[in-house]
């Protein structure tokens, strides 16, 4: 016993370990829990101190905290399915078999899918925990309108992601959802106000330059589709979700942390 | 003093260095949209949009010119003046119509609407109905229900067709009062349909034409980032999705964006147009929506290669065509060879390589001439003997068997032919083995004597002796020669060592089906000859000369006169004696091949000089594949030496060594074998700067051994393009021919068409006929020269033609015929030889071949009978005797009034030859069947008044009178009856040999008073 | 340090006070305000300029200049290949299109039942479409009449081009419960 | 008995009842006003809030699904594998507006008694250190979430259906779950509407939250009494216009969006009775029996003067009279936005209504130019 505790502290203390985590050893001070948030780049996303509310999951649901890892686990599972997964419309459809028959751990879609429809719910019960607390007053207005744009990065994400088995399910789901950008005002094919932009015979709104068409590649749901969502869902959209995240995160602790009763 | 304010810099500089820096950064992205802008193609969209504006604009002048002048038009015009007042005049009326029309109408929409709603709600409750009844809801409420609106229904229905009935009434007053203005209107637009056409594609195109908002949008629809909406000038493509651009491994769907610069490809009326604006030179056959190869489903670049993806001239990879073009390219589009891309143009001498693809089976010669040329000059010079060629697997052997030479020629005659073939024979198709570049040397000559020596040897030591009949007489070379003119030997030989001229066509190689006759007195002896031709068969099995069934005097004749001339020049070339160490030499570097040094000597001790020669030359028959021409004893399974060729058109050009030659020629495969047929050996020479060679370090056996064929430009054109044509890309059924059983038939007749040459003496389809030309100069000397020039005479005397033969013929006689020929024509000296060699299988794919051609599908048919007291028969008996049909035929062995000239076949013969439907056909316009003959068209009385024709005609005749189709068909009966021996050759001999042909007769042989 | 201190030492203030910050004047001389405002906006346009030609380039790259899609339109021939009061079978197969021609003008109808998606035979003994499947008639104009159906069939928009063809053009449907069998392009007029 | 409730579900379930139910007693469970509140209060809907509450729901919640899932028709629709995420998002969307309700009550009482609010707290002395007690709750709940995740995951397989078929399309066509609510407005509006504008005008109007509600109380823990009216207009959005026609759409609309109840077979043979007309059709054809004018502006000149009043005139009125208070607290700005974000909100019950009550399609119909309101 006293030989193992021995070789744990030694190691605690050893030159290896201290220079990976400042500091060493276990907190057990003050000071050694606050440096312990402090030194690390993961964990210095938290604050050091905090109201004692918002340790407790009555108040926070903590569906914040569940919607990030749930990006997490999107994005680990994500990379992963990319391996295996081709976005042609040749292999699209029997890659996502494959994951079922023979990829090894081809659950991994299952924890991708259902994790991005957990996500939608906890995204939204994150909104509705914090209109509940009345959390988007003042000084956190803009950090709400933040909100509100990775909610709505979020259905993105989830939208064109929903694409990319190509079966029956993805791509009338697309068509159904896509089919009411051709009716965006002025911009869509078949939106209102789009036959007035032209001039003479030459109309400048049509299926092949609208809206609809810059979102699916085409005039018709296809191949170019298919390669778009699959770029938007892999790259696109987290790029621009994460920036939003790190603003949305550097904001909570910036406009002083979880809300308080004044 | 501190800096108060922490600042380096002045501000104001960096305000203004940020505007400086800003300013260039949008003038760059100014240069990015620029750059993103100017494609290549434009220009040429640009400049053929105005060709087309100019075009339109020059139609429409001459349709209006063309409807000025139309009288209709300016009546129809006037008309419509008239029209137009007349409505004018009926205004009121019209307009309390109208208000008519609109109240109703309002009435209708309203009721019509209603009806339209009970019926949605009576289809609801048949649902609900029917929902009721299978146990889900209230049946009473739901019939209830449903009965009420099914009343409701009706009634609201019945009330519209009320209504509607009055809107009819009242339009169709309307329509009564502008009746005449919209006849005129509409007889106007029929008579300018072209012209208003026109004129609506030049108000689209030509800006000078449009209104002005379309100018503005002229403009607007193709600004620079704009011009996705809806541009005028955009990249054309054609996406075929069944034929691929290999991309190694795979295919992917073709893309051919060639018309985006071409854009009157496929238009017609642009015949004229500078490239790249011209019209397809054959539109019908290529490109056009009704052709067989139409644009959108075919595109371009399936037969022209290149890169369909590219839109610049370069990118797209065009080849040029020769070195001048070449240059004028390099200097007026900057052009080079596009590297890295596998399969640049074809340059268009070489274009008909692509047909070669889909087309193997069966070359339409009529559009790929320079193909179907190659194809013959592969079969006759024996390509696919070395190289293995797909399609060629069943074609014999090109060159004679050697298994009797021994009979035939002696051992002097044999080296100097093999050392050097065409300086006995010009023409011949056996190639040169020695005296080449690579061989050429002192030393090489010294050692190439004794191998030529050695080959000798071994074929005279294998060969088996041939046992010859005794000629009956010396013969008379002079009748020889015109037999030999006569009875059809030059359809595959030619005789007087002509110059085949300057053009190569595929009908002057069928006369080289078989050798040259020249010189034989130097080769051969005359009883060999008279053994041979009296039945080849006899000498060679696999001979694939036929059986004239000449007799012995005959036989005796042609050979005294092919014997009678000969080469002096090449008899008197020497022969060097054999040298053992050179044979010593050559034997050590063969056996130590596969024996240790020691061994090699072992070995050529043990051996005499004869058994050194044939051990020598057999290892040589090998190493230059003599086999794959000749049959010789001990190679029946040796393998072909050479590379095979059957996808050689897609070999990766990185596989085909350039040697010395990399700046020599053009770096393309056309060029790598154009030299390389030109000059088989160049590529072991290292070209010097005095254009004379040097060779490269190689042993003798290593040394490239293809032999050179001697062939002139148009011959190695046509065999590169057959090269080019050997491909790999796999086309997909949707874009074959479809193997239909007549494609199949055509396909297996053709073939053996081709292997026996039947067109070295027949046309078929307008193509062959080879021999016409020598009929011609062979009845100059018989009769004269003006009978020589009578086109119609020299067919009659040629063999004939086989257009309709499977409508023509009956099968079964045909089949008998072929086993066993007859004659038919009786002036006729050509004879059908007897082809001993041809299966029966082969004669059944011939007469399928025949048959299907001519969409007669099925092999047996009942036989016409006839009725011999009927009024048809006997009105045909009247015509053939009004008609004097026994002129010319022969009715049994009736022989024919007329002289032997005029001669037709034995009438006798038509019962079980010919098919009754044709005879029909061929009584009506023998003309238009057989364009040039000397068989008129019966006279068939139909026209006359029928009193004349009962007077002249006799009773029979005149009721059938008012049908020419039946009077015809009487004939036709009445010749069905003749009957009588049909063989009548002796008759025929006898008479030729007292009266002969009765040239002189020039008068019209039909005797006018018949007619 | 030493290289912070050189930059210190290099830092001599310029002759005129500099404004204080970017896009705000100082309480400078008339010149220097006037001078420093026209350089700064000349800046901030031309870098508004270059950022909005980036952006244009990012909208402009989602428009290819060509498409990959099957052709949805074809030319089926000229007016005058069709006999009027016939209804035309030769593009039914490849187009899915029937080509009917009227003495007023010719329609192309959509061979894709409304009510399940089979396609209906022409009877032209009784001059009426029927489905084989659940047996909805549509009469030759393409309103539906009998069986399940619940709507007529759909037309296609038929144009005449420039040569004189007629152009079928399936990506746009017109459907009579809509009202938009009256548009121009789905009757053409001959 | 078991068909008959079965039934009486399926009847209480059309849209035209379920919503009209819905909006009936919303504004008495969550009370906007005072006077609400007083009917809230004297309806005893307050209670709803209660543990005991709480568990009798859950309890009848559970009891629904165990009974549903006796029957075949409700099986094959809500165990379809992308719908049982809806199923969650019930239990969910039920639990926690019960549990922030609950602590909004508790807390207004303790404010109503004078005492601190729950979340109070005597700043800095009572903050805590987050190492390790957040830390560390963080990492229980990311453990215990993933292992719910591998469950979820092992238990139902992601859906695959045939290989995508451009030209057959699967009857109904359904958008995802979480956009059903948008698909289900394109029975009322059109699609420039339903899919463009009203998602449009959400995002902006959750974004203007903040703005426009500029009440101070409430701040960092829930509450009610002084946030009445914020929260009920959010609830309202929240719970009916958004998760409960997720849910029609999703469970009640079968082929050809037809309504089929959570009990009823999705025949896809079943009719509807299209007969909807447009305003300009009541006006022109059924009162003045005149036919529709051929000039668009006069055709459809009323249901404009409709729209534009109902956009235009209606906010200063309310300004002046019913919202008056509202007006004077947010300025003409914020009212402004309010108004216009709460009338376009208000559109969707009303279409609804015109159409279950006068079966009008629309009020403006100008399909020339794809705008039909």
């Amino acid at each position: 016993m006293s030989e193992k505790k021995g070789l744990l502290k030694r190691l605690a203390e050893g030159q290896v370990w201290t220079s990976i985590f400042r500091g060493g050893g276990v907190p057990k001070s003050r000071r050694q829990r606050m440096m312990v948030i402090l030194n690390s780049v993961f964990l210095h996303l938290h604050p050091v101190r905090l109201p004692k509310h918002a340790v407790k999951l009555k108040f926070t649901w903590c569906m914040g905290g569940l919607s990030f890892f749930l990006f997490l686990i999107l994005t680990i599972s994500g990379i992963l399915l990319m391996f295996y997964y081709r976005p042609t419309i040749e292999y699209a459809y029997v890659d996502i078999i494959d994951l079922a028959e023979q990829v090894p751990f081809g659950i991994m879609r299952e924890i991708h899918r259902w994790g991005a429809h957990a996500m939608v719910i906890t995204v939204w019960l994150h909104m509705f925990r914090v209109f509940m607390t009345g959390s988007y007053k003042p000084p956190r207005e803009f950090n709400w309108a933040v909100g509100v744009i990775l909610l709505l990065l979020t259905l993105l994400l989830s939208f064109t992601g929903y694409l990319l088995p190509w079966d029956q399910l993805a791509i009338w789901a697309i068509t159904v959802g896509s089919n009411m950008a051709r009716a965006t005002p002025f911009l869509g094919s078949e939106g209102p106000g789009a036959a007035l932009l032209a001039i003479g015979d030459i109309n400048f709104v049509t299926m092949a330059s609208d809206v609809r068409f810059a979102l699916i590649g085409g005039r018709f749901l296809g191949e170019a589709t298919l390669l778009r969502f699959y770029v938007l869902h892999c790259i696109g959209l987290p790029f621009i979700i994460m920036i939003f995240m790190a603003v949305h995160f550097w904001r909570i602790r910036k406009d002083g942390g979880i809300s308080t009763p004044m | 003093m501190t800096n108060q304010q922490e600042r380096y810099y002045n501000i104001l500089k960096l305000n203004k260095w940020f505007a400086i820096s800003s300013l260039l950064f949008a003038f760059i992205w100014l240069l990015t949209f620029a750059n993103d802008f100017n494609r290549p193609w434009k220009k040429y969209q640009i400049e053929f949009r105005e060709l087309e504006i100019e075009k339109t604009r020059a139609d429409i002048k001459v349709a209006s010119e063309s409807l000025e002048s139309n009288e209709d038009y300016s009546a129809l015009k006037s008309k419509l003046e008239v029209a137009k007042n007349e409505v004018e005049s009926n205004q009121e009326e019209i307009d309390s119509f109208q208000e008519k029309v609109q109240v109703l109408e309002a009435e209708l929409y309203a009721i019509n609407q209603n009806y339209q709603f009970a019926k949605a709600d009576l289809d609801v409750a048949k649902y609900n109905f029917e929902q009721a009844q299978h146990g889900h809801g209230d049946l009473e409420s739901a019939t209830k229900t449903l009965n009420n609106l099914m009343v409701l229904t009706g009634a609201r229905k019945l009330k519209a067709e009320i209504i509607k009935g009055k809107v009819e009434e009242a339009n169709n007053g309307l329509k009564t009062l502008r009746q005449s203005l919209k006849e005129a209107n509409d007889a106007i637009s029929a008579i300018a349909r072209d012209k208003n056409l026109l004129d609506r594609k030049l108000v689209k195109i030509d800006p000078e034409e449009m209104t002005f908002s379309n100018k503005i949008a002229n403009v607007v629809r193709d600004i620079p980032v704009l011009d996705f909406i809806d541009p005028y000038y955009e990249v054309k493509q054609v996406v075929i999705k069944d034929i691929e651009d290999d991309m190694v491994f795979m295919g992917v769907p073709k893309v051919d964006r060639c018309m985006t610069c071409h854009m009157g490809i496929d238009k017609k009326g642009f015949e004229d147009a500078p490239q790249p604006y011209t019209t397809h030179p054959n539109i019908d056959l290529y490109l056009g929506a009704s052709s067989p190869h139409p644009m959108n489903e075919y595109g371009c670049t399936g037969c022209h290669a290149g890169r369909g993806r590219g839109t610049d001239f370069i990118s797209s990879a065009h080849s040029p065509d020769n070195d001048e073009m070449a240059n004028r390219w390099e200097k007026e589009l900057g052009w080079h060879p596009l590297h890295h891309w596998e399969t640049p143009m074809l340059p268009m001498k070489y274009v008909e390589a692509s047909c070669l693809k889909c087309h193997s089976g069966s070359i339409p010669s009529k559009a790929a001439p320079k193909l179907d040329l190659g194809m013959t000059i592969v079969e006759k010079g024996g390509c696919f003997g070395c190289h293995q060629i797909d399609g060629f697997e069943n074609v014999p052997r090109p060159g004679p068997g050697l298994r009797k030479i021994k009979s035939k020629i002696n051992k002097d005659f044999a080296y100097k032919w093999i050392y050097e073939p065409r300086s006995f024979r010009e023409n011949s198709w056996m190639p040169h083995f020695f005296k080449q570049i690579n061989n050429d040397d002192p030393i090489s000559v010294k050692r190439t004597d004794q191998e030529v020596h050695a080959i000798v040897s071994y074929l005279f030591d294998k060969s088996k002796s041939f046992k010859m009949d005794r000629l009956p007489n010396q013969g008379d070379a002079d009748n020889g020669r015109l037999l030999i003119n006569s009875i059809g030997c030059l359809g595959c030989h030619n005789i007087e060592g002509d110059e085949r001229g300057a053009s190569l066509s595929v009908n002057v190689l069928r006369r080289e089906h078989g050798p040259e006759l020249i010189k034989l007195g130097s080769k051969t002896t005359q009883r060999w000859i008279y053994n041979w031709i009296r039945d080849p068969q006899k000498y060679s099995s696999e001979t694939k000369m036929p059986n004239m069934r000449l007799s012995k005097q005959e036989a005796a004749d042609i050979s005294a006169y092919l014997i009678s001339q000969n080469d002096v020049e090449f008899e008197q070339n020497t022969v060097p004696t054999v040298d053992e160490n050179e044979l010593n030499m050559i034997a050590s570097d063969l056996l130590s091949s596969t024996l240790r040094q020691d061994e090699v000597e072992a070995r050529l001790n043990g051996m005499g000089l004869d058994e050194k020669l044939d051990y020598v030359g057999g290892k040589l028959i090998r190493q230059y594949g003599c086999f794959s021409c000749h049959n010789i004893d001990g190679f029946e399974d040796a393998k072909p030496i050479g590379t095979p060729l059957s996808t050689e058109g897609s070999k990766l050009i990185a596989k085909l060594d350039f040697g010395y030659f990399h700046d020599e020629i053009p770096h393309t495969k056309w060029d790598w074998f154009n030299l390389k047929i030109d000059n088989p050996r160049i590529f072991d020479m290292i070209p010097q700067e005095d254009d004379s060679y040097k060779i490269k370090i190689k042993s003798p056996l290593d040394k490239l051994r293809m032999p050179h064929f001697g062939m002139n430009n148009q011959e190695r054109e046509a065999t590169v393009t057959v090269m080019m044509g050997l491909v790999k890309d796999e086309i997909p059924p949707s874009k074959l021919p479809s193997k239909t059983e007549r494609y199949l038939a055509i396909e297996t007749g053709e073939i053996l068409i081709m292997q026996y040459n039947c067109k070295g003496c027949h046309s078929i389809d307008g193509d062959g006929d080879a021999i016409q030309p020598t009929i011609a100069s062979w009845l100059s000397e018989i009769a004269d020269k003006t009978t020589a020039e009578d086109k119609s005479l020299v067919l009659s005397f040629s063999p004939p033609m086989l257009d309709t033969e499977g409508r023509k013929i009956q099968p079964n006689w045909l089949f008998k015929f072929f086993n066993n020929p007859t004659m038919i024509r009786p002036n006729l000296q050509v004879r059908m030889p007897s082809f001993e060699m041809i299966s029966d299988k082969e004669w059944n794919s011939l007469i399928k071949y025949f048959q299907l051609k001519d969409g007669q599908t099925i092999p047996y048919e009942t036989p016409h009978t006839i009725v011999k007291n009927s009024t048809k028969y006997k009105a045909g008996e009247v015509i053939q005797e009004m008609g004097a049909c026994d002129n010319c035929h022969f009715y049994g062995n009736q022989k024919p009034k007329q002289a032997a000239l005029t001669w037709g076949p034995n009438l006798a013969l038509v019962k079980e030859r010919l098919r009754s439907e044709w005879l029909i056909e061929w009584y009506r316009d023998p003309q238009a069947i057989m364009p040039g003959t000397k068989m008129p068209a019966p006279y068939i009385p139909w026209e006359e008044p029928i009193d004349d024709v009962k007077e002249s005609w006799g009773k029979n005749v005149a009721k059938l009178h008012s049908n020419p189709e039946k009077l015809i068909e009487a004939l036709r009966d009445y010749t069905w009856g003749i009957s009588g021996p049909t063989d009548v050759s002796r008759i025929v001999k006898a008479h030729l040999a007292s009266e002969g042909y009765g040239f002189v007769i020039e008068e019209d042989d039909w005797g006018d008073e018949d007619w | 340090m030493p290289e912070a201190n050189k930059k210190k030492s290099v830092a001599v203030p310029p002759a005129s006070p500099p404004p204080a910050a970017l896009g705000k004047t100082n309480a400078g001389s008339e010149v220097t305000r006037r001078s420093f405002f026209s350089w700064l906006s000349i800046g901030w346009i031309a870098f508004v300029a270059a950022t909005g030609g980036f952006f244009t380039m990012m909208l402009r790259f989602f428009y290819p200049n060509v498409l990959f899609e099957p052709v949805q339109t074809f030319r089926a021939g000229y007016p005058e290949d069709y006999q009027v009061g016939e209804v035309d079978l030769r593009w039914k197969g490849k187009y899915g299109t029937w080509v009917v021609r009227e003495s007023e003008g010719i329609y192309a109808l959509s061979t894709v039942c409304t009510h399940l998606g089979c396609t209906p035979n022409w009877l032209s003994a009784e001059q009426k479409f029927k489905c084989p499947c659940h047996g909805s008639g549509f009469r030759k104009t393409g309103i539906n009449f009998e069986g399940p159906a619940p709507r007529p069939l759909e037309r296609f928009r038929i144009v005449l081009a420039d040569d004189g063809q007629i152009i079928v053009d399936k990506t746009k449907k017109f459907q009579q419960e809509k009202g938009q069998w009256v548009d121009p392009e789905a009757f053409l007029k001959v | 008995m078991m068909e008959a409730f079965k039934h009486l579900i399926d009847t209480l379930s059309k849209p035209t009842i379920l919503v009209s139910f819905t909006f009936i007693i919303f504004f008495f469970v969550f009370p906007p006003t005072d006077w609400f509140d007083k009917w809230h209060r004297r309806l005893k809907f307050d209670g709803l809030w209660s543990v005991k509450s709480f568990w009798i729901i859950t309890a009848l919640l559970v009891g629904f699904f165990v009974f549903g899932l006796g029957d075949s028709d409700f099986r094959s629709i809500m165990l379809k594998p992308d719908n049982v995420p809806i199923a969650g998002l019930i239990f969910l969307v039920f639990f926690f507006t019960w549990l922030s309700m609950n602590q909004a009550y508790n807390n207004d009482k303790l404010v109503e008694a004078g005492q601190p609010v729950d979340e109070q707290y005597d700043a800095p002395n009572d903050k805590i250190l987050v190492w390790p007690d957040l830390v560390y709750i963080e990492l229980i709940t990311i453990i215990l979430f993933s292992a719910f995740m591998l469950v979820w995951s092992i238990g139902l397989p992601a859906p695959l259906e045939e290989p995508a078929n451009p030209s057959e399309s699967p009857n109904p066509a359904k958008a995802p779950w979480y956009f059903l609510g948008l698909q289900e407005m394109l029975v009322y509006f059109d699609p420039w509407m339903a899919g463009v504008v009203l998602p449009s005008l959400i995002i902006v109007g959750l974004m203007a939250i903040p703005y426009l509600d500029n009440v101070k109380e409430g701040s960092g823990y829930y509450s009610f009494k002084d946030r009445k009216l914020s929260i009920a207009i959010f609830m309202f959005g929240w719970l009916v216009l958004w998760n409960l026609l997720i849910v029609i759409g999703t469970v009640l609309r079968g082929p050809n969006w037809n309504f089929f109840g959570p009990f009823e077979y999705w025949d896809s043979h079943k009719i509807e009775a299209l007969t909807n007309i447009n305003l300009s059709e009541f006006i022109y054809v059924k009162w003045m029996s005149s036919g529709l004018p051929g000039n668009i502006l006069i055709r459809e000149i009323w249901g404009m003067v409709l729209v534009l009043g109902y956009f235009m005139i209606l906010p200063p009125l309310l300004a002046k009279t019913w919202l008056k208070n509202l007006f004077d607290r947010l300025g003409v700005a914020r009212y402004s936005l309010f108004i216009v974000l709460i009338l376009a909100a208000l559109t969707l019950p009303i279409k609804m209504y015109l159409r279950w009550m006068f079966n009008l399609k629309y009020i403006i119909s100008i399909p020339e130019y794809f705008f039909n309101f």
